[in-house]
């Protein structure tokens, strides 16, 4: 199993989802986080006291799912999140040796989905 | 060290003028004219309806500012403020005196106010029991608040620099004139149409103005997506009762005496705003199968803006039918905004120029006698007239306010430009206009 | 196509009905009675309170919606809202003339003034310098909070729908009943109970009722975990400042006359209010370790409770007493809630049933002639006799309102539901009832 | 137990003292002198002055509490809470009494009307038209706000029970001979020192005691590095909508009836606080490329800061100006703090006071008998002399606020020590000092 | 070493947290979540316009822990978390290769409790 | 490829920014979370209700990036983070066997950057 972490432009996150659904992913946990990249950043001033500003916000999308679904869920992110500009952002995939459905207790792969 | 030497640059190009308008300004005190007496109960109503109509404007700023984007929380709320700070001086400075300076042509009025002079502590003939800088003060909210109204047409995209120009021009060239046709003894007012509070100065001047605006400006990137969710909406019910409660300044305070007929608009005002949350709630519970928190919102500033016009003229009973029926009529006209594909993203029109209409044709329907003797009955009471009045009031309040913001607006897009670029637009205004965002780490 | 048939029928129905009420309603105005004379100051005076008792309901709405969790803000909130546009209405239609039409019986108001049907901007007897109509909208505010206050008890689980017919049956058969019983030329005021501006009415009634409905209503899910904890205080504190603000509008405007004991009440108002907050912050301080914001404003709360029927009959320094002492008296009545294990989610009677009836007794204690010629002494000066008088309102006000409304809230229960299903209540009122969600990405 | 024991005991030990303070406190009503009539109109105006100053406190507590981190936010609007608690009642058994009892040697005021003996529903000579409680009232919520505006420069690492001391003593100390010295009879009114609404008394006292505690309190953990950021600006903007608001009361109440000076405070007071803004907003941009709405909220805070001592006395033009001069001169302050490495958290020296010296001053310019006969012509209108007096009144009131706050502020970090340890700074005051949190789960 | 990642109801938190306690586990990270599964979504309107809300709040709890503490970690969260019904969430376990102590520098599994 | 993920305070934030900086690390993902550790909690009371509270803010740092990055990284967020006392927080580091980049389809080391 893997586990795929996505930072994405929040503004496209309607569009991932749809995607996603369409590609039959329909299980994923979703966030806020403020990321830093290519992106510039901007100033803002509190009060006369400027501050940088490295981070902007992005979505971040984790999905745990089958081997065999990765590939169709790497395309489907990058469909609905690809808009070519700097700071479409990043798609990462980690190892996931295992997983447990809290309601029933099943594990691994029946779990997952 | 550069910055520095433009700021004194600016001072010493501006300083001069400043102190000619002081000079200009020391206002002509105790020229009361006889027959005129002050009274400290109507004084106090005017000012504390003043009040009230000031704070309906930074209430317009939570009210706009709730259904946008978190990134553009301030850019829209900054809107409402900076309009309080403008045209707060504006009005002193020419505003007032082109809404009720001696008439010109029936079309406007004179410059024998200009920067509130000959405006003082005495009473004046347009409003015998208060100073004449109360009934000033008290049409200056009017006037701040009517261009803060269009602010929600151009919501999260129009550059702030541009925003400010537009307001002045527009309050100078739109409001100022149209408060005089009315107001000011201009020739609706000769015509006989009837607006207790604004519903045509007010409201039908901003809400088309505002219609105009969408149009040339453009959809917002993401429209129709449904990714484009009001981030904080008990900000916006926030708003809506400060609006609600400021209202009643607004409509009450036009009587400009604390008598009956304060009260009676007193009354029906609340009693409309009741009505439109009502009935918005209800249709949206039969329509969309669940009453919202900000339909009942939306329905009560429909409410308010229908019963505007109307307010000084109709009785109760007739306040609760114009706020029932507001609700469906503005409902029917936003429905249109997704079907013809303009993004009026607050409902500025949906609400202020479609409610603001029915209330203009409403007060033509109900107006009565029997409450307000210096009026006039309306179709129900037996005089078709009015009704006609009436609409030649809003078509013509319309078509010069739609006609003078194209034109405003299109010389702006040409010379300063209108909206911020695309990559902007994806920052939001909080960062890009203003170089803040709204919170940190909540 | 079928909803819009629907929503066809449904006007039919009712637009023939809402056209007789308008006829109904046309309002008999220049009837003042002889020797009733108009003053813009008393006019003003009570025209702003009413603005600033209307304030009080979404202020309330904030009070109690920043108190419960994030998926029910809105839901909550909403609960005032709704009853603002609700009972605006009804109290026009018929809810003010059951309380202060015509005696019948001394226990309720007739018909007269149905539809606001004689009620004009002349004065009336009831408060004989202002207009009629402005001594009904005022009243009206009254009668507005007080069934939101309500809200506070079945919070975060009860059923939209089934709230709005409640609160309209509620303020039909027991709100409006009460009120003539005191303010409407009713028994309790034969008898001689003080209530100046709603301790019985107002705070028994509604507190009281609370209590019954949390009873019958149980607790919510979650109830005792410790983990229903309040998601935005800082919300309940911007309420507790509209609460506090519009609270001088209650009780300085039931003097009906901008005159000394308006002022009076004024005073009394703001230290019982300070007395309250004061008295909870070291109270929590010295028993829980550190004083909380959300005490700091329950006490305050408690405080313009207690003081409410008292206001116009009590000196400064007893004013202070009164908040003194209201806030170990509540703080004690909220411990029992964790003991006998009722969930009255946000203290609606422990705050304002139990803080209503100190209050009233209190007036009992403290009631003095040398404030209010028209009053009674109290037991402290010398008249044990009106602490009885007292303590019969507050049973008879209790008894009555807890069995109104356990009959109203047996039949609901059974008819339409009162409480949302269990994994509703997991989702949030705001998803559920209205659709919606409070914030999005803030 | 034990905690139960105590609190009798505590209760033991006080009740009595409060029963003899009731005795004292029975108000003595009815003892009008002479030729004083009482007002309706006057009255409401006032009545409405104190509820609208007394909404600026909380407002405050929202300005303030926005420009925190999150993690301070109940501490800080709950010291604006707390003052409005204590200090009524403080006001009320002595601070009134000490700033308005009959004159000892042009210092300080006599004990007659301590616990409000004396002060009843009649009107008295400082207000001959309402009721002496009103006045009494209005001054209350003067004297509240005033130390809650200290609290601006000890942010986020005040020790909350020595907050509490620190403004007893500070009202009882500084404010109450202040307000006596000017308003009371005492020797800055003797010398003929304008101050119509407070720029002294309130806010240069309280800046410049702010100044002196933030010397003393030290930098938070963290200034300078950039992280100190405000949580919530359209908390701050609500704060400042509703000063705002609360402003006309202030300045226009200051003329203690509804009269032509009233409405001509309350015209400057809304120009000077637009021009504030506007000239704050494009200093701004000039000199840091964007124009921010925290900047536009500080600039209209300054600007209705600056108009405050002049208010009574300047023409609408006079007061553009003010209003445009004063963010330039707040602006360049706060910069300094910047370069002096002083911590003066949320600017209540750099905008109170500074900006009321310059308000002082700008009297001693501006001030014309043509706006207000009672008054003085300054330096503009031919009569340098006032200039002096008003610089001789700014001198006074800095040094002794600034000498008597460094007294107190030492003794009490001395003995109950003022700022809170590192590590409860880390957490913030909400957990440390209030045992709660702002926000949960939003 | 494990990362446990757990995706719970919110109302569960204070239940897991106790039983967590009870389990000896002290240290961990929580933040909040939407999550998208089985549990089926509610419909939202804004004027109108109805917009699909396919997202509930969700907790999300991240542990880092020894092998032999992996089980019953796990085991504590399902008791504190499960009530039966759909959306009663995920539990993950990853692979941690290496962890460190800001405050001391160590690392390791000394670092981890 | 490796996954930092560090729980700090967020009063150290910007100084951990400045010390990635310069160690030449710009891309970062930011998250808030809370935190539950050896620091000691607070008591919370709701009208008398007492709570525990055990979980204070942290600020959550995430940062992908390849092996020869890693210990800089640590150590530099080390220098910003470090204050010495309790609550300082963890670093750990995954491992992280794929990343793409959404603007491009970029994969593996030259996505990271
Ligand atoms: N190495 C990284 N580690 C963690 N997050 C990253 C990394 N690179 C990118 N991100 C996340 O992806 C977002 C977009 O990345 P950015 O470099 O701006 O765009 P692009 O990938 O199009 O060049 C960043 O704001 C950040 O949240
Ligand atoms: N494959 C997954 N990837 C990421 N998050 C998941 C996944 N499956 C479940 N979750 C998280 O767990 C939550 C509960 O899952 P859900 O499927 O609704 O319940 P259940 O596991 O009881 O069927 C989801 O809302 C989501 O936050
Ligand atoms: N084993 C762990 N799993 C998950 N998060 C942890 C773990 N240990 C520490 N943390 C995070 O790091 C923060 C600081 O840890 P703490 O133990 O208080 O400090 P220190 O490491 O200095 O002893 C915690 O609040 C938590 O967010």
């Amino acid at each position: 199993m893997k586990k795929i972490e996505a930072f994405i432009q929040p503004e496209q996150f309607e569009a991932v989802k749809k995607e996603l659904f369409e590609a039959n992913v329909h299980k994923m946990s979703v966030s806020q986080v403020k990321g830093c990249g290519q992106q510039k950043g901007y100033t803002e001033s509190f009060r006369g006291q400027v501050v940088e500003v490295h981070l902007l916000p992005k979505t971040k999308i984790e999905i745990a799912l089958n081997e065999d679904f990765v590939q169709p869920t790497i395309d489907a992110i990058i469909r609905g999140a690809r808009t070519g500009c700097i700071g479409d952002g990043k798609i990462f995939v980690l190892d996931l040796p295992q997983c447990i459905r809290v309601r029933t207790g099943e594990s691994g792969t029946d779990a997952i989905g | 060290m550069k910055k520095n030497s433009k700021f004194k640059h600016w001072f010493k190009k501006w300083g001069l003028k400043i102190c000619a308008l002081l000079v200009l300004g020391i206002p002509s005190v105790c020229k009361a004219a006889e027959g005129l007496q002050l009274s400290a109960g109507d004084t106090t109503f005017i000012m504390v309806s003043a009040a009230f109509v000031m704070l309906m404007t930074p209430g317009l700023g939570l009210f706009y500012g709730g259904m946008v984007r978190t990134k553009n929380v301030l850019g829209t709320i900054m809107q409402s403020f900076a309009v309080l700070g403008i045209i707060s001086i504006q009005w002193a400075l020419w505003g007032y005196s082109l809404a009720f300076g001696s008439d010109i042509g029936n079309f406007i009025g004179g410059f024998d106010y200009l920067g509130l002079a000959n405006v003082g502590q005495a009473p004046a003939e347009v409003a015998p029991t208060i100073p004449h800088l109360a009934f000033m003060i008290f049409q200056a909210m009017f006037a701040i608040i009517t261009p803060a109204l269009i602010s929600g047409a151009l919501a999260e995209r129009v550059k702030f620099s541009t925003f400010l120009v537009f307001i002045v021009l527009w309050s100078t060239f739109v409001y100022d004139p149209i408060a005089h046709w009315i107001w000011g003894g201009g020739w609706l007012a000769d015509l006989g149409a009837l607006d207790f509070a604004g519903g045509t100065v007010v409201h039908i001047a901003s809400g088309t103005s505002a219609l105009v605006v969408t149009l040339v400006l453009g959809k917002r990137r993401g429209f129709g997506t449904g990714s484009l969710l009001p981030h904080n909406l008990t900000m916006v019910l926030i708003g809506t009762a400060l609006l609600w409660f400021g209202w009643f300044g607004f409509n009450a305070g036009s009587a400009l005496a604390a008598n009956g007929l304060a009260v009676s608009a007193f009354v029906v005002t609340n009693l409309s705003a009741a009505a439109g949350l009502f009935s918005w709630m209800f249709l949206e519970w039969k329509l969309r199968g669940k009453p919202t928190a900000l339909g009942a919102a939306t329905g009560a500033v429909a409410g308010l803006v229908a019963i505007t016009p109307a307010a000084g003229f109709v009785s109760p009973m007739a306040a609760i039918i114009i706020g029932l029926l507001v609700s469906p009529i503005c409902f029917a006209a936003i429905q249109l905004k997704g079907k013809l594909g303009y993004d009026d993203s607050l409902d500025a029109f949906g609400v202020h120029g479609v409610g603001g209409t029915w209330g203009a044709l409403a007060t033509g329907l109900f107006a009565s006698t029997a409450i307000n003797a210096g009026g006039t009955n309306g179709l129900f009471y037996g005089n078709p007239g009015l009704l006609g009045i009436q609409f030649i009031a809003v078509i013509a309040t319309a078509a010069y306010s739609m006609l003078m913001t194209f034109i405003i607006i299109k010389i702006l897009d040409k010379t300063m430009g209108l909206r911020i670029p695309e990559h902007e637009e994806v920052i939001g205004l909080d960062l890009t206009q203003h170089g803040e965002s709204g919170y940190h780490n909540m």
